[in-house]
């Protein structure tokens, strides 16, 4: 059972269930995603803990041409995500399985395709396969955008791929470059892989360009201020189920993707850009944060804040410190978990409003839908990150990371907290609480609707009592893609020991 | 089983019972829920007595025990694990918290039959007091922020629980907002600590804390002032307060529960918990007592002009609270927790009685309107009575040896405190003003419609329903107080329950007599092994002669009240009109909500819009986007304009390109 | 005479032709201009080839008076084919295709 | 003496290219394309060139300018007016800087060779014989794709020239006693004489409505 | 050189030059089946001009392309060095004989093969490939010249055959014009590079380049020899549509036959790229210091004129040919490095560009086929539902284009970035990559009206533009009635057949080779390989 299987077995079944008549598609690959969900979950039971390297690698040469390798493996950074990946593609399979798609052999063959994508990125331990993947995940969500969106889907998912694609491009040829030069700098052959990559480190100016490169790329996937240009459009027009695991998982590729070949590869960079990203990081959180409680349109809110969530994992990421990264893979987790039943809440708001997704519209909708109300309740305080959700040692760790590192963006980035619970409590209050809304015809929530929700909340409060299970796997293998940066930030090994050390007596 | 295993199962008590309630909210008839949450209280309860017994059966030196079940979140140097500190601290906190919570859970049975709401009420009641115990047990400071949390998120769901009154849902998240910020002060707090002991762990911080700081070491005090805004804001201190107030809106047990008796005496603990840090970071102690200190004289001038029923009780716990912080954060420990127990006495008391007296008057708070209950509900005036007299500190009730105690403990401290122990003292006296102007309009005097109307008999209901606040027309079908009101003469659970506290309220003091006993001193003694303040106590004379200038004081605010408002019922609108701007600046509350409106709230939501409208439409989408695109688009049009379809045109074109190269080779060359 | 004086000459014959190309409309005109740019460069072949007394020019010189008049006749097919289907015979006309 | 000659020629070559360009008529735009290829034959025997001259003069005077005659005449060349575009002005200047480039080019080499008259003249330089020796051997390839070059020519004017119906002037007259006319009239086929009138599988665009097709869009 | 005295001359004496056969095989069969097809179209029976022809054409580069792979590594250069063979040419030539494979099978039922007749259709289309063949290995100046003309020649029949639209005349005529003013230019620039070196044939030219036989120090500024280098840059750049000799691309490409576009649009221009390659890094390496930067120049305009140019166009096949300008500037970004990994990525480009073109142009056929104006891009709206098997390979095309993972596309942009990064022209790559970025916004917009712009749009918007005519006589009306009606009526889908064949198998080709891309790239290394003298 390689890794190969799982990240092709949701394209296998997208094509195969194409066979099947169009009633059964849906139904069909709901019930057959079960298998990939199934396989990752092997692999996280075997999964061996306490290892800072790479399990279950295949490796074969793709190009010899130019030392590509088809490399995929797991290690304690990607083992969760995967898993992660699989839950919210099944979950948004089974939410849609309950619905009429025209042409709905496409429309399961591109959400098998994206599933497959985005396994392969999280996989991959090779920078241009990696490459590839990236930019192959958004052809499936231009086609289901442009196809199965709602309003200016065309408009909206043109610019949605040309935003991300620009990007993109611009990493392709830094990852090129990142070889290329590697390999004349040091006189090797030409190889892609990121474990010879680490050790070849280009030189200090080579470095900052190609950071800003890779930067650009994951900065306008996530997005952060200010690339989210195409955000509100996209997310506005995206199909339920694509925008629920896009902004559950694509956008955590972004996230991952610094962890795994920003730091790595380019430590002096991410030193020296260090305070860069974090006020990025930090104007995204706040400017987010301000739009998501002004903003009207349920599904927006859950949008930004969706991107005040990235922001605080990047946040995470470049304190550079290993409880940051340690957060940040935790809430990479905890956000996806959350962000998806919001948006299928979303959508089950807007059924009972006529189809509007204006709070301004709702109002009241608790009465006469408890269950719904309670599932939302859970999943909006999770959202808001309250403590004793995981979400909350998420950010915990990441903002514990961040006040190591540097104390004043940590402080402000509190300011972010309080306004997560503004935003998040308005959306649930304006559409659950207060008096019945103009719209609003509230009933209760069918057991269609409620089963992914509900799935995803079970796990939600499996995580809230145990978060350990986000931070044992990956613990080593941070430690090991945080060192090089940490070496080059002046932390010595020794002193990262010292610091993370001393709490364990 | 040892004394941990019972903490783990207070815990569970009320978690399993919110569960079933929840689960269960289709199938469980009429007032099982209720039942079933105050048995899983009681249980609780029970367990904690436990505890109790098992910590006592410990020498004095072992009595803090710890317990862990798994790994809560520990990797790369944090070590937060899913543990418990059982020392007398936190049992005696258990025991209060577990044993109230089951009284108030007997009363509410009856008192919220009727509400739409029955079950949902339980099942967050029961989440309120799980999350309080783990508050309390808590062994980390991860878990203690959880249950931080925790408490006010249930806060939030039992102020806004009648959810279709946008005055309740407004209140809760008020609530919740202010808690968060608590929250977020806990956790920078924890930090600033947590970067210099490297460990979470209780404990384990006490153990490191006098090795890893000096004196007074900026990283501890600020680190402690950060946690002195999670007590602040939990206990409704100034400037944190203004949420108690409207917390109000939620069903008079919840203000009882949690407004009253356990939740916002959570900063208490705190300071207690955290004394070894405190005491080394004296400039933030000192801050803290002066806070209390403030906010018990803020909070009694408002009681004294506040006409709602309710609030007047909530201004007062404000005060009260103030009282105890003070006294934790100056070091008498003994002294605040001795009050925190008697105040979560007579306030819940107090506010079972109020809540009764308002069912009468059909849901209406409205002081203004109420007169004369003495004979309609004679109960309900005796348990009002002893719950005044003793929030006012008269002999010999609870509160009158517990505040005492700590205003004491100041005077021989001596220096600053001094001052505010004469704080202290005016406070009481503005306390025994506004109490006794509630008892003396509320049940003396004429009787007003609602209370005749009970004499003959039959309780008065409200034919149109509405909102006390806004006295907007209720929204009924859901998340409204209901129909039918119930009144303590009426329910034996009510009964039972308002009388218990009754008694507690009347004898607590005796806990704690100078010079005859101190039980809760010695018992609390290991919590507080470590502290220097803890163990100078002034002399028995000392604490006597502060006794009786507190009863003396006591009773002359009591004979004040009485002159204004029963032998000159006039008096009151007098003296409004002598002090008009101190008046005006007492009943709008200091202008404290206006404040933080204009300073935080308004620019906020400005800069909101602005972001939205301004930033994100013009700056990114036409800007950013848009520029690009028109760039794009002009070089394409001046590109297509050029394709004229003329040949002639082409030919010139690749003339002048096939001269410009050839320039360019020329000069090259 | 100096060989440069036969290239002085072929380059004027090149650039009249290129004139002729761009201001003349009538499509045989043009064609008669592209045969002098053709002739040019015979001119400048033979003259080069003169110079180094090497055929190789003439030779080449030759193929390009061949290519010469397979583009004429190519182009008079053409102009003959639009005429028999009633196209203005005038390359500013010719503007169906364009943008 | 080959001074007077070069300049006579070289007058001779340029006017006759000025003709070209200036002469408003077709006719005498040919007429003095004839001129210009004569006076540059001259050009080539003075650089001793006699069998390049020679095919100047029978290949391009001869056949290709009849051939040019041949067309004026088919389709009428009038006069055509001047063009009024303002490449009237640019294209001149155009040419002219063109030409300044060219002969800085030309003459601004440090080739020796421009200078002189040319290499020392050996006996048979130029020949019809040498040339075609040449042809022969190195130029082979090129001589022999030079004849197939000719035969795409003639291909390529049979296929563009040849009369279709449906687009010939006086189409109704011709339809009455040419019935039907087969796709391939006037193909090679034809010429071949290959073919009698029968019945080709006509192909349904060879049925168009004057009307319904208006030349310049023929659906 | 030593002169034999004319008395002695006779025939006899003259030996013509030794002759590799088997090198020189590929050009005899291209020679001999354009003539074979020339005289079977004159045969009477409309079977044999139908069905023969286009059959013996199939047979000819069949038998072209079999002799190429069979004679692969097989270096040599003949007929007196006239013509050089060796895997550069080779490859080149496999990608000329598939596209003219591709543009024989569009052009059964193609009006202007039968309005020309298919022989002489066919033969001049063959001719053109030989021409193209003789090009790319051309040694020597006069050959290169001969080549440059065999190529173009036919081209401007071919364009204008189709005589009964007044577009595809024009073509021509434009075509005709302003390649004849192309090759003046060049036959001008050849002759001032022979005046300057005294030599027709590439080697010596390098030698005497470089070396100080004609002159000491060499010619390295010599302006003679610059301005011919100059002047046949544009000779070449013209043929391979480098701006700004671009402007004849679309309408020629929009006037003429589709199925000739398709053939212009890949083999002329791998043709031209391919002469590039030659003469540049053979010929006059010896002053790349000097060139490259013009190149680099002309390659970064063409990437921003074409790109930028496609943006507003309604037709499918104007936005092609604007694309076609845009990744001509690409392949020139690739010769500018000059050195064997340039070259590599160079051929791998074409050989990429090859197949997703080609799918392209056959679905435009299709459409045309079907209906009124289906060069519009308005015909294309609602394809995904109707025809997927015409709207997929249309998508591909277009992403492998715009360089998307998992098509060749993406592979071939990898190569050439990878060789410019190599070759210290980085901002190079970034210009590729930036007009990538600008190319999407028409390469989605084609994937967009097929997939998510509804039929009725379309069917509003289905006008018959000047110059749109449908291949089956009064098919207009049927076929939009068809594209109303949705699903197109079967003896249309079966009148596709062999198109939409083309269509899905180049298709495919694209994804495949996207997938598994190493054959193809030993296949360009090779190439590269086969030019030596520069590292």
């Amino acid at each position: 059972m390689t890794l190969t299987i799982l990240i092709w077995l949701p394209l296998a079944i997208g094509v195969a269930v194409s066979a099947l008549p169009p009633a059964l598609v849906g139904r069909a690959t709901a019930i057959l995603s079960l298998a990939p969900l199934g396989v990752a979950i092997s692999f996280l039971a075997r999964f061996k803990i306490g290892h800072a390297g790479l399990q279950f690698v295949t490796d074969h040469t793709w190009i010899s041409a130019f030392g590509i390798h088809y490399k995929v493996g797991l290690d304690g950074l990607n083992v969760a995500l995967v898993v992660l990946t699989t839950v919210l593609f099944t979950a948004s399979m089974a939410w849609s399985a309950t619905r009429e798609w025209e042409r709905p052999r496409l429309f399961y063959f591109f959400l098998g395709l994206a599933q497959s994508a985005v396994l392969g990125a999280f996989c991959a331990q090779d920078l241009f396969l990696f490459v590839a993947f990236f930019d192959l995940m958004l052809i499936p969500f231009y086609f289901l955008t442009g196809m199965w969106g709602t309003g200016e889907r065309v408009r909206a998912t043109t610019k949605l791929v040309i935003y991300t694609l620009v990007g993109s491009f611009f990493m392709l040829v830094a990852a090129i470059a990142t070889a290329v030069l590697a390999s004349n700098a040091y006189g090797t052959s030409l190889t892609f892989v990121l474990s010879s990559l680490q050790h070849l480190q280009l030189s200090h100016t080579s470095q900052d360009w190609v950071f800003l490169c890779f930067a650009v790329a994951f900065l306008v996937k996530m997005p952060l201020v200010p690339f989210h240009g195409w955000l509100a459009d996209g997310y506005r027009s995206m199909p339920i189920p694509a925008v629920a695991v896009f902004s559950g998982v694509l956008s955590k590729v972004a996230a991952y993707g610094f962890l795994k070949i920003v730091l790595p590869l380019f430590p002096y960079a991410s030193v020296h850009y260090q305070t860069l990203m974090l006020v990025i990081a930090l104007v995204s959180i706040i400017y987010a944060t301000s739009l998501a409680f002004t903003t009207t349109q349920a599904r927006l809110v859950v949008a930004y804040s969706s991107v005040a969530q990235l922001a605080f994992i990047v946040l995470g990421i470049f304190s550079l410190r290993p409880q940051g990264g340690q957060g940040a893979l935790l809430q990479m987790l905890n956000h996806g978990l959350v962000t998806a039943p919001l948006f299928f809440i979303v959508a089950a708001l807007a059924v009972r409003c006529g189809g509007s997704e204006d709070i301004r519209e709702m109002g009241g909708l608790a009465f006469r839908a408890p269950v719904l109300a309670a599932l939302f309740l859970i999943v909006i305080l999770a959202n808001l990150a309250m403590p004793g959700s995981s979400n909350f040692a998420g950010e915990f760790l990441i903002l514990l990371g961040v006040f190591k590192a540097k104390l004043a963006i940590s402080v402000i980035a509190f300011l972010g907290v309080i306004g997560a619970a503004v935003y998040s409590l308005r959306v649930y209050i304006r559409t659950m609480h207060n008096p019945l809304g103009p719209k609003a015809h509230s009933h209760e929530i069918s057991w269609r609707d409620a089963l992914p929700i509900a799935a995803l909340v079970v796990v939600i409060l499996a995580l809230a009592f145990y978060p350990q299970f986000g931070l044992r796997r990956s613990d080593q293998s941070l430690r090991a893609t945080m060192a090089p940066a940490e070496v080059q930030d002046g932390l010595s090994p020794a002193a990262v020991v010292a610091v993370t050390g001393s709490g364990r007596r | 089983m040892t004394a941990t295993t019972f903490g783990w199962l207070v815990l569970l008590c009320p978690l399993v019972g919110m569960v079933v309630i929840a689960l269960g909210y289709k199938v469980l008839p009429g007032r099982t829920p209720g039942w079933i949450a105050t048995a899983a209280i009681g249980l609780s309860f029970a367990c904690a007595v436990v505890m109790l017994v098992k910590l006592l059966d410990l020498p004095t030196a072992h009595r803090q025990l710890t317990s862990s079940l798994w790994n809560y979140a520990s990797s790369v140097g944090v070590n937060a694990k899913m543990g418990i500190l059982v020392d007398p601290l936190s049992v005696f906190m258990v025991l209060v918290v577990s044993g109230v919570s089951t009284l108030i859970h007997l009363y509410s049975v009856s008192y919220m039959s009727g509400d739409r709401g029955y079950t949902r009420f339980f099942a967050y009641l029961n989440y309120f007091v799980f999350s309080m115990l783990l508050l309390l047990l808590a062994g980390n400071f991860l878990l203690l922020i959880v249950g931080w949390a925790f408490v006010g998120a249930a806060s939030y769901l039992l102020i806004s629980f009648w959810y279709r009154r946008t005055t309740a849902t407004r209140a809760g998240i008020k609530a919740f907002v202010i808690n968060v910020v608590g929250d977020v002060g806990l956790v920078l707090g924890t930090f600033f600590i947590f970067t210099h002991t490297g460990t979470l762990d209780f404990l384990q911080t006490f153990a490191a804390v006098p090795h890893v700081f000096h004196h007074n070491s900026t990283d501890l005090v600020v680190g402690c002032l950060l946690l002195l805004v999670g007590a602040f804001a939990k206990s409704a201190q100034v400037p944190l307060h203004t949420w108690l107030p409207d917390a109000m809106e939620g069903p008079t047990p919840v203000s009882a529960l949690i407004h009253a008796a356990t939740m916002v005496t959570a900063g208490v603990y705190l300071i207690a918990r955290m004394h070894p840090l405190f005491e080394l970071a004296p400039t933030a102690a000192d801050i803290g007592a002066v806070g209390g200190c403030l906010t018990l004289l803020i909070a009694g001038t408002i009681g004294l002009t506040v006409t709602d029923v309710k609030r007047v009780i909530a201004y007062s716990t404000m005060s009260q609270i103030g009282y105890m912080i003070m006294g934790a954060a100056a070091g008498a420990y003994s002294g605040a927790l001795f009050l925190l127990m008697a105040h979560a006495f007579f306030k819940a008391l107090l506010f079972m009685a109020a809540g009764s007296l308002i069912a009468a008057m059909a849901g209406n708070q409205d002081l203004d309107r109420m007169g004369g209950f003495r004979r309609a509900l004679p109960f309900t005036f005796g348990c009002f009575l002893i719950g005044g007299m003793a929030l006012s500190g008269l002999p010999p009730f609870s509160g009158w040896f517990s505040k005492d105690d700590i205003l004491a403990f100041l005077d021989h401290r001596g220096g600053g405190f001094e001052i505010m122990g004469i704080a202290g003292y005016i406070g009481a006296i503005l306390t025994a003003i506004y109490t006794f102007r509630l008892i003396f309009r509320a049940f003396l005097g004429a009787p007003c419609p609602e209370a005749k109307e009970l004499e003959e008999g039959h309780l008065a209901h409200a034919e149109v329903p509405t909102n006390p606040q806004t006295g907007e027309v209720e929204d009924t079908d859901v998340g409204f107080p209901g129909p039918e009101h119930h009144i303590a003469e009426r329910e034996w659970p009510m009964k039972v329950a308002m009388g218990t506290l009754a008694v507690l309220a009347t004898v607590g003091g005796f806990l704690e007599v100078p010079g005859v006993d101190d039980a809760i001193r010695r018992f609390l003694e290991p919590s507080f092994s470590t502290s220097q303040l803890a163990a100078s106590v002034p002399s028995t004379g000392a604490d006597w002669i502060g006794l009786v200038i507190g009863a003396a004081i006591a009773v002359v605010g009591v004979v004040i009240a009485y002159r204004i408002w029963v032998l000159a019922p006039g008096t009151a609108a007098v003296i409004r009109e002598r002090f008009a701007p101190l008046y005006r600046l007492f009943v709008n509350k200091w202008y404290f909500d206006e404040i933080i409106d204009y300073a935080i709230v308004r620019p906020a939501q400005w800069f909101g819009q602005v972001a939205e409208t301004v930033i994100d439409r013009t700056l990114v989408a036409e800007g950013i986007t848009g520029g690009t695109v028109s760039v794009i688009g002009a070089v394409s049009a001046a590109v297509r304009r050029t394709q004229t379809g003329f040949l002639r045109y082409y030919v010139a074109l690749m003339l002048l390109g096939v001269s410009g190269v050839v320039i360019y080779f020329l000069v090259a060359g | 005479m100096a060989i440069g004086w036969y290239l002085a000459v072929s380059a004027v014959i090149f650039s009249i032709g290129a004139a002729g190309v761009l201001v003349r409309r009538s499509p045989l005109v043009v064609l008669l201009c592209l045969e002098l740019m053709l002739n040019a460069a015979n001119l400048a072949l033979v003259a080069f080839s003169r110079m180094w007394g090497s055929e190789d020019g003439q030779v080449f010189a030759l193929i390009v008076m061949v290519i010469a008049a397979c583009e004429v006749t190519v182009g008079l097919g053409l102009i003959v084919a639009m005429y028999r289907r009633r196209m203005p015979l005038d390359v500013d006309d010719l503007r169906e295709l364009q943008g | 003496m080959s001074a007077v000659l070069f300049f006579i020629a070289a007058i001779g070559a340029i006017t006759g290219a000025v003709g070209v360009v200036m002469l408003g008529s077709q006719f005498y735009s040919v007429l003095a394309l004839v001129i210009h290829l004569v006076a540059l034959a001259a050009l080539f025997l003075l650089l001793r060139a006699e069998f390049v001259a020679a095919a100047q003069v029978i290949v391009y005077a001869g056949a290709v300018m009849v051939l040019y005659v041949f067309v004026v005449a088919y389709v009428g060349g009038g006069d055509e007016e001047a063009t009024r575009s303002g490449l009237r002005f640019l294209g001149p200047l155009l040419a002219l800087a063109l030409a300044v480039e060219l002969c800085v080019a030309l003459l601004g080499t440090a080739l020796k060779g421009i200078s002189s008259k040319g290499a020392r003249f050996v006996p048979g330089f130029g020949t019809p014989a040498d040339i075609g020796k040449l042809f022969l051997t190195k130029f082979l390839l090129p001589f022999e794709l030079a004849s197939l070059l000719l035969l795409v020519a003639a291909v390529g004017a049979i296929v563009l020239a040849r009369r279709r119906r449906g687009l010939e002037p006086d189409e109704e007259r011709e339809a009455r006693y040419h019935p039907r006319l087969p796709a391939w009239v006037g193909s090679m086929a034809e010429a071949g004489g290959l073919t009698r009138f029968e019945e080709p599988p006509a192909p349904p665009a060879a049925e168009p409505e004057p009307e319904s097709a208006p030349i310049g869009s023929q659906s | 050189m030593t002169r034999v005295p004319p008395i002695h001359i006779a025939a006899t004496h003259i030996k013509g030059p030794p002759i590799d056969w088997v090198g020189l095989a590929p050009f005899v069969t291209l020679t001999i089946g354009a003539l074979l097809v020339l005289l079977i179209g004159l045969l009477r029976s409309p079977i044999a001009r139908e069905r023969i022809v286009p059959a013996l054409s199939v047979v000819t580069l069949a038998v072209t392309i079999g002799y190429e792979i069979a004679t692969f590594h097989h270096q040599t250069s003949i007929i007196s060095g006239a013509l050089r063979i060796d895997d550069l040419a080779l490859i080149l030539d496999l990608v000329f004989a598939i596209a003219g494979l591709a543009a024989v099978i569009l052009s059964v039922r193609e009006p202007g093969a039968t309005d020309a007749g298919h022989g002489e259709y066919h033969s001049l289309l063959l001719f053109s490939i030989l021409g193209m063949a003789v090009l790319v290995s051309a040694q020597n100046l006069v050959t290169l010249f001969i080549g440059f003309e065999l190529l173009s020649i036919p081209l401007y029949i071919l364009c204008a055959s189709d005589s009964r639209r007044a577009a595809s005349l024009e073509s021509g005529l434009k075509y005709l014009v302003i390649g004849s003013v192309g090759s003046a230019t060049l036959v001008y620039g050849l002759a001032l590079i022979y005046g300057a070196t005294g030599t027709t044939d590439f080697v010596p030219i390098s030698a005497a380049i470089t070396g100080s036989s004609v002159q000491p120090g060499g010619l390295l500024n010599d302006p003679l020899l610059l301005t011919g280098i100059a002047l046949s840059i544009v000779g070449f750049a013209f043929k391979a549509s480098v701006a700004p000799f671009h402007q004849w691309t679309p309408d020629v490409y929009e006037g003429a036959p589709t199925p000739i576009t398709a053939f212009m649009a890949t083999a002329t221009k791998a043709a031209a790229i391919g002469v590039f390659l030659r003469f540049f890094d053979v010929a006059v390496i010896g002053v790349q210091s000097t060139w490259a930067p013009l190149l680099a120049a002309l390659a970064t305009i063409t990437i921003i004129v074409g790109n930028v140019g496609a943006l507003g166009q309604s037709s499918t096949k104007r936005i092609l040919a604007y694309s076609g300008v845009g990744q001509a500037g690409y392949m020139l970004a690739g010769v500018v490095v000059g050195t064997q990994l340039g070259i590599t990525a160079t051929v791998f480009y074409i050989v990429t560009y090859l197949p997703v073109n080609l799918a392209a142009f056959a679905v435009i056929v299709a459409r045309q086929r079907q209906r009124a104006g289906g060069e519009d891009l308005s015909a294309l709206a609602g394809l995904g539902t109707r025809q997927p098997w015409l709207a997929w390979p249309m998508t591909i095309a277009m992403l492998s284009l715009a360089g998307i993972p998992g098509t060749v596309g993406f592979i071939g942009k990898l190569y050439l970035i990878r060789a410019l990064v190599g070759g210290n022209y980085t901002w190079l790559a970034v210009m590729i990559v930036v007009g990538s970025m600008i190319s999407l916004g028409y390469y989605l917009r084609v994937v967009a009206t097929m997939w998510m712009s509804s039929p009725q749009a379309e069917s509003a918007s289905a006008r018959v533009p000047a110059g749109g005519r449908p291949a089956i006589a009064g098919g207009s009306d049927e076929a939009d009635a068809a594209d109303a009606g949705g699903w197109p009526t079967p003896d249309r889908a079966v009148a596709n057949a062999e198109v939409a064949a083309v269509a899905v198998l180049f298709g495919a080709a694209g994804v495949f080779f996207g997938i598994i891309p190493s054959p193809l790239l030993q296949l360009a290394a090779h190439a590269g390989r086969s030019i030596t003298g520069i590292f």
